[in-house]
């Protein structure tokens, strides 16, 4: 099985079509799963009472915001490696989604704060991280947007990514030090003991959100594809179809 | 090499013609650093709590002003098109302009370090230990910015852009070197800071000139 | 089952407001996040076409 | 002749523009070919192309039958490219430009042969003054004395050269580029004016491939 074959946008394109409904549904069927042994199985937490159902959807956003990042950086690589514009179309549908979970990891991390520890901001080293990430990720889709030229837009922003990419373990580790120097015990996360169905809830919602970020990617990575490929007459003739389509629907 | 010295000995007799843009960077670097105490009161325990930081975060800052001016002016001439033209790889003259440039900004504000320390009621001996992060971190933050400068090369709203792609990735550098100062005024060694700002020079010198190379290459496609 | 009643499930042990606050922007984001790709896609779906249409004739 | 420079099937895509596809051309030594079409066509793209300045969205660049893409630092050093606009900085004067130019493109250039070419291109006045002062027509010699400088290049891809320069200069440059090609390099350039040469001028019309 030629592996190339698959990195071609054309052969691509319909396949990440027809995986687009199938993680889709994965992915709310392990949320709604998730979410039921998160609230409805899993015990009150002893020390933080029900407040603590927030790792849950915490914990799921902040793993995939960072996974995302590495998986970018991982397509960066290929893509500047090997030329495969595909692999720089995945780049840059990531990013939003990988944006959004670091933002929502940013959120519930707050909103968690506040009745557990007093306060709505607290400068831990997993948070302080988090925001980083956050700027990075800011940072990569500023730059790939202000570019005109898609072709460079795509090397430059993978370009960054790696960059990122290895100082996200270098900030990781100078926030961990800084942190712990600042403010005493850096606060964990997860220290209150986890009963076994909590740390499941959370692995489910943690598969719920990769499901749904592989959906959303292939969807924005069929629409760059389009936008790109649009010259090649099999992208020409599928414009056309859904141009048509459109119209017809009428949907403005 | 012959590359090397040539773009060197340029780009310094350059700087050196346009004194007053570094005249520029330095005093825009003791302007800042002499800001705070307005804001926060000259109380000299005080000034010392946060006179490291601020140090720091003012060269960071200057340093990010001088970036613009390391390649805009080559690639709206069309000097840099001829630079990747040259048969020597372009990590050898990137790596000769990062230099000058580090020289021309990184080094004044190293040198005039030790006058902020006065302003901020350290002792001689954390100014010195202020000073010498600064000479180990700074090339940090001339390598991470020239390759930010080369990304944003040509592009509107490059100044904004430049500042949201280098700061995140100056924050360890900004950690271990206003770090050095607080942990030798607690009296702890300062050892591992300073090694670890110089280790982190040396990763960036072997890495950022091959990324500042590859993003020149494209933008002057 | 954790709740006698739904305004318990709602009330979160009094940190309702802090819980739904969380999981209730998260679902916002995703449906904001869904809704403009779906956007995105038909306003690039039109420019496409458009510009197919100016280039052929 | 050997066949110095092979072009292939050579598509460019200019952000959203696809300005030609499937351009190709040979160019041997002793050659000197003019590339005609109208502003915007990709006249200076296809040059680009050619001195591997930029990558093309299809087809392959060969110089003596070896993509240049893959040895990119051998044929620069074969190679003098001279852009559009003189490539000079406003605070330097013609001599440290020139001089410049050389080092960095890893020529040998002394002081006395800088000035030797600066002279020849009717610049020996303006030595010691910035190039900021000069006019556009002086500055786009003082780029242009490169070429007296640059004999050990075989392949010289030249943009617009002729323009800003008055009938003298037109001719003594035109002499330059035949004496070059005399001795056994090639030259490609692109220009609005008709020049007449020693040597047999052919043409390409980057239009005609348009896409």
């Amino acid at each position: 099985m030629n592996i190339f074959r698959f990195s071609s946008p054309q052969t691509f394109y319909p396949l990440a079509g027809k995986l687009i409904p199938v993680f889709g549904s994965l992915a709310a069927l392990f949320c709604a799963f998730g979410l039921y042994l998160g609230f409805f199985v899993a015990p009150t937490d002893a020390v933080q009472g029900e407040v603590y159902r927030i790792i849950y959807l915490h914990v799921a956003a902040a793993w995939m915001s960072m996974f995302i990042y590495l998986v970018m950086a991982f397509w960066s690589a290929i893509g500047l490696g090997l030329g495969t514009r595909l692999s720089f179309y995945m780049t840059q549908a990531l990013a939003p989604t990988g944006a959004l979970f670091c933002f929502i990891a940013l959120w519930s991390g707050a909103l968690w704060g506040r009745p557990t520890w007093g306060a709505y901001w607290v400068w831990d080293a997993r948070l302080t991280s988090q925001l980083l990430l956050l700027f990075l990720y800011f940072g990569f889709i500023a730059l790939t947007r202000s570019i005109e030229d898609p072709r460079r837009a795509d090397k430059a922003g993978a370009i960054l990514a790696l960059v990122g990419a290895v100082n996200v373990p270098i900030i990781h580790f100078s926030v961990k030090w800084w942190s712990t120097l600042h403010q005493g015990a850096s606060v964990s996360m997860t220290r209150s003991s986890l009963a076994s169905s909590m740390l499941i809830a959370m692995l489910v919602m943690a598969f719920a959100a990769w499901f749904y970020s592989i959906a959303v990617t292939l969807a924005r990575a069929r629409r760059i594809i389009l936008e790109r490929e649009r010259h090649t007459d099999w992208a020409a003739a599928e414009i056309a179809r859904l141009g048509r389509e459109l119209s017809v629907t009428g949907s403005r | 090499m012959k590359t090397f010295f040539a773009v060197l000995h340029r780009d310094l007799l350059l700087a050196w013609r346009a004194r007053s843009d570094l005249l520029v960077a330095l005093s825009f670097f003791v302007i800042v650093a002499s800001l705070f105490p307005f804001g926060v009161g000259a109380e000299p325990e005080q000034l010392r709590a946060i006179g490291p930081g601020v140090v720091w975060v003012a060269a960071l800052l200057a340093s990010l002003l001088a970036l613009p001016r390391l390649f805009a002016q080559d690639f709206d001439n069309g000097v840099l098109e001829q630079l990747l033209l040259s048969p020597e790889p372009p990590v050898i003259w990137v790596s000769a302009k990062i230099l000058a440039h580090w020289l021309t900004t990184g080094l004044p504000l190293v040198l005039i370090a030790p006058v902020l320390g006065l302003m901020y009621q350290l002792e001689p001996g954390a100014s010195g230990i202020l000073t010498l992060s600064l000479a180990l971190g700074t090339p940090v933050l001339s390598l991470l910015g020239a390759i930010g400068a080369a990304l944003t090369l040509g592009l509107r709203g490059a100044g904004s852009l430049l500042a949201l792609l280098v700061l995140p990735l100056c924050v360890p550098v900004l950690v271990f070197g206003a770090g050095a100062v607080d942990a030798w005024a607690g009296g702890m060694p300062v050892t591992a800071h300073l090694s670890l700002l110089g280790g982190g020079s040396l990763a960036a010198l072997a890495l950022a000139p091959f990324a500042c190379a590859a993003a020149l290459r494209l933008a002057c496609e | 089952m954790q709740w006698q009643s739904f305004s318990e499930f709602i009330a979160m042990g009094g940190r309702g407001f802090y819980v739904w606050g969380s999981y209730g922007l998260a679902f916002i984001l995703i449906l904001a996040e869904l809704r403009l790709l779906a956007q995105r896609r038909r306003q690039s779906l039109q420019r496409l076409h458009q510009l197919q249409q100016l280039e052929k004739d | 002749m050997p066949v110095m420079l092979d072009v292939d099937q050579l598509s460019c895509q200019r952000g959203e523009r696809l300005l030609f596809r499937r351009l190709g051309l040979t160019l041997s030594a002793g050659e000197l070919l003019r590339v005609t079409g109208a502003n915007g066509t990709g006249k200076t793209s296809l040059l680009r192309l050619l001195a591997g300045l930029s990558y093309p969205a299809a087809g392959s660049v060969r110089f003596l039958s070896s993509p240049i893409l893959q040895q990119r630092e051998s044929f620069h050093a074969s190679l003098l490219y001279l852009g559009h606009a003189p490539a000079l900085n406003e605070l330097l004067t013609p001599l440290e430009n020139l001089r410049f130019a050389c080092a960095s493109a890893g020529d040998a250039a002394s002081k006395t042969a800088c000035l030797a070419a600066l002279d020849r291109i009717g610049l020996q006045g303006q030595i010691d003054l910035p190039c900021s002062v000069l006019s556009q027509g002086q500055r786009r010699r003082v780029g242009l004395a490169r070429l007296f400088l640059a004999s050990r290049r075989k392949l010289w891809i030249l943009d617009e050269p002729f323009t800003a320069l008055d009938t003298h200069a037109i001719s003594e440059l035109a002499a330059t580029l035949d004496a070059h090609c005399t001795a056994g390099g090639a030259v490609i350039f692109s220009s609005h004016q008709d020049v007449s040469f020693r040597t047999p001028q052919r043409t390409l019309d980057v239009e005609s491939f348009a896409a």
